[in-house]
């Protein structure tokens, strides 16, 4: 019912912030939006303090929060309902969508200047699709809501972005639509190999989970195909190397607000997909298959760094950046471990979080400077203190630092990637590869910010670079807040998380 | 009483006929008369298998060929009246300025 | 009973044939006095102008013509019925025979009234006696 | 009186088998030949001499009565006069279809006559579908007319041509309806069978003639007829004082005669028609080997209509003609289809 | 649910016949003054009322057998029609379509010199649908098939002094033409071989093989053979005739002339209604008549369903990769319907050799047509609408349209996403429905060639999409009106295209019953 009415406020909202006049259009949408934010604030406030879902919504029905089923179609012998429901996994994710697209629209006011209204209604429709694929818990509900992302994003992208944006737009459309077509191939070579009659996801899990006498083609199995094609699937939304090349445009077209979006609740989707779809439902292919997927993780976390370094673009940077934090999940997904999976999903909220508050920054910086670029300025930290200030911590966020979100997520998967049996021997090696990815970051990081922040103030303008205003700090501010208090406290998350992935991990929390 | 492949080949060759003109005339009106000799291919057999069948149903299908061919003349010999208003000339490769 | 359409094959042999035989005769007996002149068409005694092919004449004929096309095959569908008519309404009863061709009749007449009505069988509309809205040429 | 066709009467007469086909054959070549040279005598009768004796009564003038007694050797001597004539064959003529007009005009309208029942087993065939079939011959004429017409190269003859195909297939939907509302009382279209329904008596001595039973449809058909056969009111194809002779400006000699010929059998045929279906064809008074005279009293009597309304009636014009076809003819015609159905219904 | 008279299990049909009498007689009144409004209403009201009576007689139960409570299938004229679930089906399809199409012609037509004649030929037209949809005979099924395509003709050249309409009424009709010749053709055929005309004698025939025929009612047989070879050829025929109803390759080179040079409202009733019309008659002769089982058991007669799968694949790849290069909007959209009829092909090509999953795939079809119906004719019309505006007929005319109309532009939007098969309308569902169709049967070939066109179309629609939203506009244009009718229309049929995707439940379950008791 809660999720119903999510869904329905948020609807109407973009429906009716697309017909309201443009001066008016970014408050009324942050009004708008911050009903379901604040909605979903309150359902963590209670999954947390009662629990009501201890367990995986796929493996244990009874970890279902929040939990209604609709009958809706009958297709094919397939009944499809309008099935969703909360477990310790979804909850984080759903309000990470949540209050960071309310936070986004507050900070999409200054750079955002024509067709306003299209632009917010746009984003809370992106907002309805993105909370319907964390609360879905039905292939076809599931589906509708993950191919819906795209079509506003496009929009967003093709329309508000930077000079190549028609170039960005269609390449993210395309490859995640190939990739989604994929994914759904693979998906329905299983579904019709079983005898499901039902395509909810527990239904689903239950049935893959103990599938047995699938058809082989060439000696490897359906599940097998079927793993890697999903896997590929939604490898392009994380991004994973090799398949990360439209990521890359897409950041730096996209306007502030929506790469905010991008990189803090788009890629999530990926890797949230990866972890309900392969490792829940196909966990024993993925455990047969981990040390490739960690090599491709590992392989993703040193070149994403790599190619950080060497950029300009600050923009660039975070992109690149959040390519290699994305293959720390994977690394820590493939551990199937207690603390790799756990830390795997609280990394997931963490880089939500954080690298939402980087492109913030940046875009505050751009919005100021109106440049991206590391060379062109320096010496920024005098004259917009507050952003700079915000600027830095998020960076040391980043680079996991103590206390701060982002050291517990990576903490956690390297400490459950190391003693992780299904890598076996490759274990440590791998783990301390990735490791070192935290160093490279580090690097280009503290590089990046001496060159622009520190110094004497530099920069060609005919204006007064004075402090950013308090409605583009205000959201930063409070993103900070959240990094921070998930770092001093991670069990806000990390125990429900746990929850949700012990039947996945087999030993408990 | 005649055997009823000889019909068969009558109307075949009738077909035929009406076919190459199609494919081989360029002027409507002939087009048209093709189009005719087609449908009455189809009435010879439809008469024909009447008799041979001994029910009724193959004639009465045979009125209504008439009937929709009479039809069918009329619309067509409309559109070719307007086709010549705009392109002076029957030829229907004549016609070749699909744009608005 | 032989099949009558011997003989009436026969009768258009003997149709054919007198006028053949009449034209033989004529050919026969004629006189040939070919000469420049003589030749010329009709036109009441003015010199010929242009051919007849290329002369313009009205469009009602078309109208017509395609009037007459459509009803005319009509007839065809009316005579089968009136053929058994008489038996029918002895078998099934006046309404059940005569109801559907008074509908078929009914759309026919609507048809013919609004061809009346746009002036498909209205004489007069030739281009120059109506200048401007819908004429037919 | 459901008299065998004359080829088997002829067979019998002969004492030939009727059963094999070559005898068939040439019997009905013989019938034919008969039949044809019959119409032919009528034509030829009315043609030269009859028309000009009527037309001259009604303008109260003296006509043909120079040759032989009361002027009929009129007949054989235009008969010579117009075949010995030079043929003159315009420049530009459609040729062959300018010399086949003559001839589909004058064969198509003997055909016809073939199942036409003249009384006194004078009936050359009876098919089942005869009425449908002396429809088709009777219509068949407008196609030498507009053959002739465009083929002469003569935009008199164009227009005549066009006239006449114009006002035949003006006139045709109203003659077949009304034709139709006759085979739903007789229920067949054959022939014979028409006319033997119309034997019984009606009312006291009046036999139940179509003409007496549906005398509406009666009048309809006459006027109709009128047109077909192009006779005033209804001869603008050939009006002479508008376009010379119409589609038969250009022709001369034989072709004329030709032309002539058909127009009389048509109107012949025409009369057949009419009293076959609505004057009880040969029935009469006296024996039925009588009846050969009936008919030809019927026929003729329609031909004297026909000279009539020509010298009494004036000409409509074309808008005129197409507007009484179309908005008058059609809709009676529809109209007394309809009521005689429900009247049949009724009493049957 | 009171018991209306058999005949009135026709009411549908008639309601359009009769409106389309009524248009006549209006014009009739006042020939020299036409009222758009009245015209427009008549045909709106009448394709209404006709969608009315589809509507209550198939929730009515007409068709259920009375075993299942429902009214049983209405037969009439000794079973040349048959009115079922099926035939209600197709005809709600029609009548919807044809509601919108008036609606939207309201505007379209305004200007226009025969605006009663263009209703009154719409709804003859839909008319004829109607009855094909219920035709149960291959005689009903010619002449309403013959119904359906002579006022087609006349209004894809009703703008008479338009080069372009006159050429695309000329090619259409003589293709038309000589389409129907071979479809009568191959019924004298099939008639020579069987003897019978009513499909379900002509499957007794080819079950028994031997000649039948039907006295009052009652099939009997007799003693001829049933001549394989001839029936094959005339099924052959038949199939013909009908594929060019359904512009499925390879009669479908009319179909880009004829839609681009027709009236778009017009290309619209053509491309959605007329493709149903055919696709019904296919449906129902190929299911009813020539039943493959029946036809592969009796040895050398052609098992069908191979040549509906060769065309099926054919024609989605030769629409879909002819629409990716096209320059204008309407051409793309025509040769996107060749292309959609391929996928509606799968009804009839995705069944084993024995016949299996026959419902199965037709009522993934029949879904897919109705969902189509409306996505299509709103895509059509929205190209009216541009042409109303005088926009130009290129992919870059359409540059910036958003700003200018957005609503519209939003409507459009979501007809190409859903015919592209994005989850944003019914299209998603009706196209996974033949999608999951052939892989009920195993026919992998099918599958992966509808995939494929899919991915494909997405990239010619969202041209289409990026030209409207995306691009600066270039040039001058003026945007001063917004006609009501258009936009209704427009707006309705993406309402209902939205609709779908909650509504697809019902949508499959009719289908689903209609194919089952077919």
């Amino acid at each position: 019912m809660w999720i119903a009415a999510l869904l329905a406020v948020t609807l109407l909202g973009s429906v009716g912030v697309m017909l309201t006049p443009d001066r008016y259009a970014g408050k009324v949408a942050a009004a708008v939006s911050a009903v379901p934010a604040l909605a979903s604030v309150y359902m963590y406030y209670v999954f947390l303090t009662q629990n009501g879902g201890a367990g995986n919504a796929l493996l244990s029905p009874e970890g279902i929060a929040f939990g209604q089923q609709v009958p809706w179609i009958d297709l094919a012998g397939y009944s499809i309902s309008y099935y969703v429901g909360l477990d310790g996994v979804s909850m984080p994710l759903l309000t990470l969508t949540t209050v960071l697209t309310s936070l986004a629209i507050v900070s999409a006011w200054t750079p955002i200047s024509e067709r306003q209204s299209q632009f917010y209604g746009l984003m809370l429709l992106m907002e309805v699709s993105l909370i319907g694929v964390f609360a879905a818990l039905d292939f076809f509900l599931w589906f509708v809501f993950w191919e819906g992302v795209l079509i506003p994003m496009y929009f967003l992208i093709g329309v508000w972005g930077g000079p190549r944006r028609k170039y960005a737009a269609i390449k993210f459309f395309v490859y995640t639509n190939v990739a989604s077509l994929v994914m759904f191939a693979g998906l329905f070579a299983l579904v019709f190999n079983t005898d499901l009659t039902s395509l909810a996801l527990p239904a689903m899990a239950e049935a893959f989970r103990n599938a047995s006498g699938l058809p082989e083609f060439a000696g490897i199995g359906l599940a097998t195909i079927s793993f890697v094609l999903m896997f590929v699937g939604f490898a392009v939304k994380v991004p994973v190397f090799p398949l990360h090349t439209w990521l890359p445009d897409a950041h730096v077209e996209a306007p502030t607000p929506v790469s905010v979006m991008l990189a803090g609740v788009l890629l999530k989707m990926g890797t949230y997909a990866l972890l309900r779809f392969n490792f829940t439902m196909l966990a024993e292919t993925a455990r047969a298959l981990a040390v490739p997927l960690a090599i491709v993780g590992v392989v993703s976390v040193i070149y994403g760094a790599m190619l950080a370094l060497a950029q300009r673009d600050l923009k660039r940077i975070v992109a690149y950046s959040s390519i290699s934090s994305m293959g720390y999940v994977i690394l820590g997904l493939v551990a199937f471990t207690p603390h790799g999976m756990g830390g795997a999903t609280f990394q997931m909220v963490a880089h939500g979080l954080i690298s939402g508050l980087m492109f913030m920054t940046v875009g505050v910086i751009y919005n100021t400077t109106h440049t991206r670029m590391v060379g062109d300025m320096s010496g920024l930290a005098d004259r917009m203190p507050w952003t700079v200030g915000i600027f830095v911590a998020a960076a040391f966020g980043y680079m996991g630092l103590p206390l701060m979100a982002g050291f517990a997520g990576e903490f956690l998967i390297f400490q459950g990637a190391f003693d992780a049996a299904t890598l076996g021997s490759a274990a440590p090696l791998l783990t301390s590869l990735a490791m070192f990815g935290i160093v490279i970051v580090a690097g280009y990081l503290l590089w990046a910010m001496q060159r622009t922040l520190f110094g004497g103030f530099h920069l060609e303008t005919d204006y007064e670079v004075g402090p950013a205003a308090f409605h583009d700090v205000a959201p930063l501010a409070v993103l900070l807040l959240l990094v921070i208090a998930l770092g001093v406290a991670p069990d806000l998350s990390y125990d429900m998380i746990q929850h949700a992935i012990a039947p996945l991990t087999g030993g408990g929390a | 009483m005649i055997p009823a492949q000889w019909y068969l080949l009558l109307s075949a060759a009738v077909f035929c006929i009406g076919l190459f003109g199609i494919l081989t005339r360029r002027n409507a009106l002939v087009f048209l008369m093709s189009v005719e000799l087609m449908l009455n291919a189809a009435n010879i057999n439809f008469v024909a298998f009447s008799l041979q069948h001994g029910n009724l149903t193959g004639q009465v299908f045979s009125l209504f060929t008439m009937a929709l061919a009479a039809a069918e003349v009329a619309v067509g010999v409309g559109i070719i009246l307007v086709l010549y208003r705009n392109f002076t000339d029957v030829d229907v490769t004549k016609a070749t300025t699909m744009r608005w | 009973m032989s099949n009558p359409w011997i003989a009436i094959g026969a009768l258009a042999v003997v149709g054919l044939a007198i006028p053949v035989s009449m034209m033989t005769v004529s050919s026969l007996i004629r006189p040939r006095v070919p000469e420049q002149g003589k030749t010329a068409t009709y036109e009441s005694g003015e010199v010929p102008t242009g051919s007849s092919q290329e002369i313009k004449f009205n469009i009602q004929y078309y109208m017509v013509a395609l009037l007459f096309v459509v009803f005319d095959i009509e007839t065809v569908l009316i005579f089968p019925w009136t053929v058994i008519y008489r038996d029918a309404v002895g078998a099934v009863g006046m309404s059940k025979i005569l109801l559907p061709m008074v509908a078929f009749i009914g759309v026919l007449v609507v048809g013919l009234g609004w061809a009346w009505r746009n002036g498909a069988v209205r004489w007069v509309r030739s281009p120059r006696a109506t200048k401007g809205a819908d004429t037919y040429e | 009186m459901q008299s065998a066709p004359l080829p088997e009467t002829l067979a019998e007469l002969l004492g030939l088998d009727p059963n094999n086909t070559l005898v068939m054959i040439v019997m009905s070549l013989i019938g034919a030949a008969l039949i044809g040279s019959l119409m032919m005598t009528n034509t030829a009768l009315a043609g030269p001499w009859a028309k000009r004796k009527i037309t001259a009564a009604f303008t109260d003038r003296i006509a043909v009565n120079r040759i032989g007694p009361f002027g009929l050797g009129t007949i054989p001597a235009d008969a010579v006069r117009l075949l010995s004539k030079e043929l003159i064959v315009p420049e530009g003529v459609d040729r062959p279809a300018w010399d086949l007009a003559p001839l589909i005009i004058a064969s198509t309208a003997l055909l016809g006559f073939a199942v036409i029942p003249m009384g006194s087993g004078l009936h050359l065939a009876d098919p089942e579908v005869g009425l449908a079939y002396v429809f088709a011959t009777a219509s068949m004429a407008s196609i030498g007319l507009i053959m002739a017409g465009y083929a002469s190269n003569n935009k008199y003859s164009f227009l005549g041509g066009l006239r006449a195909v114009a006002q035949n297939i003006a006139y045709e939907i109203p003659l077949i309806l009304t034709g139709a509302s006759v085979v739903i009382f007789a229920g067949s279209l054959q022939m014979s069978e028409i006319v033997a329904a119309q034997t019984q008596p009606l009312i006291g001595p009046l036999p139940s003639w179509y003409a007496f039973v549906n005398p509406f449809a009666f009048v309809l058909f006459m006027i109709a007829n009128l047109a077909e056969v192009g006779r005033n009111p209804f001869d603008i194809p050939e009006a002479p004082t508008e376009i010379v002779a119409g589609y038969q400006t250009e022709y001369s000699s034989v072709y004329f005669v030709l032309i002539y010929l058909g127009e009389f059998i048509h109107i012949f045929l025409g009369g057949a028609i009419i009293a076959t279906i609505f004057l009880g064809g040969p029935a009469g008074p006296g024996p039925a080997s009588l009846g050969f005279i009936w008919f030809m009293v019927k026929i003729w009597g329609v031909f004297l209509f026909t000279q009539w309304a020509r010298s009494a009636i004036p000409r409509v014009r074309i808008d005129q003609l197409i507007e009484i076809g179309w908005k008058g003819m059609l809709v009676l015609s529809l109209a007394n289809l309809l009521l005689t159905a429900v009247i049949v219904g009724v009493i049957a | 649910m009171v018991q209306l008279p058999t005949w009135a299990a026709l009411a549908p049909a008639l309601a359009l016949g009769v409106t389309a009498l009524a248009l006549l007689l209006i014009d009739s009144v006042d020939p020299d003054t036409t009222n758009t409004g009245l015209l427009g209403g008549v045909s709106v009201a009448g394709s209404l009322v006709s969608l009315a009576f589809a509507v209550w007689f198939i929730f009515g139960g007409t068709g259920i057998p009375q075993s299942e409570g429902g009214q049983g299938v209405a037969t009439l004229f000794n079973g040349q029609l048959v009115v079922d679930q099926m035939a209600l089906f197709f005809m709600i399809i029609v009548a919807s379509v044809t509601a919108l199409v008036t609606l939207a012609s309201t505007d379209y037509v305004r200007e226009h010199a025969y605006q009663a004649e263009f209703y009154a030929l719409v709804l003859l037209s839909a008319s004829g649908m109607a009855i094909l949809s219920a035709a149960n005979s291959l005689a009903t099924a010619f002449v309403a098939f013959e119904l359906v395509s002579l006022p087609s003709y006349a209004l894809v050249a009703i703008l008479k002094d338009n080069r372009g309409s006159v050429e695309a009424g000329l090619k259409y009709f003589l293709i038309g033409a000589v389409s129907s010749a071979v479809f009568a053709y191959g019924i004298s055929l099939v008639y020579a071989a069987t003897g019978v005309l009513r499909f379900d004698a002509i499957a007794a025939a080819i079950d028994s093989g031997t000649v039948q025929t039907v006295a009052d009612g009652s099939i009997q047989a007799q003693s001829a053979q049933v001549p394989a070879s001839i029936l094959g050829v005339g099924i052959l025929m038949v199939l013909g005739g009908i594929a060019f109803k359904m512009a499925a390759v390879p009669f479908h080179f009319w179909a880009p002339e004829a839609y681009e040079g027709s009236p778009a409202p017009v290309a619209a009733f053509l491309s959605s209604a007329s493709k149903a019309a055919g696709f019904v008659l296919a449906f129902r002769a190929f299911a009813v008549a020539f039943p493959v089982g029946a036809l592969t058991a009796s040895g050398d007669v052609i098992s069908w369903f191979v040549v509906f799968q060769i065309l099926a694949i054919v024609t989605m790849f030769v629409g879909n990769f002819a629409a990716a290069t096209q320059e204008k909007v309407k051409r793309m959209m025509a040769y996107s319907s060749v292309g959609h009829a391929g996928y509606v092909l799968i009804g009839l090509a995705a069944l084993s050799a024995s016949g299996d999953g026959m419902a199965f795939s037709m009522s993934a079809g029949m879904a897919h047509l109705l969902v189509y119906g409306f996505m299509n004719t709103g895509a059509f019309l929205f190209i009216a609408l541009a042409e109303y505006w005088g926009v130009g007929r290129r992919f870059e005319d359409y540059n910036g349209l958003g700003r200018q109309a957005p609503l519209a532009c939003a409507a459009m939007t979501i007809f190409l996403f859903s015919l592209a098969g994005l989850p944003i309308g019914g299209g998603f569902f009706s196209k996974f429905y033949l999608f999951s169709a052939t892989l009920n049967v195993g026919a992998w070939t099918l599958a992966a060639s509808l995939v494929i066109n899919s991915a494909l179309s997405l990239f010619y629609y969202s041209r289409v999409v990026k030209a409207m939203w995306v691009e600066e506009p270039t040039g001058e244009r003026s945007i001063d009106s917004y006609p009501t009718g258009l936009y209704t229309a427009i707006v309705a049929a993406a309402v209902v295209t939205v609709l779908l995707i909650p509504g697809f439940g019902t949508v499959s379950d009719l289908a689903m019953r209609a194919a089952e008791l077919l």
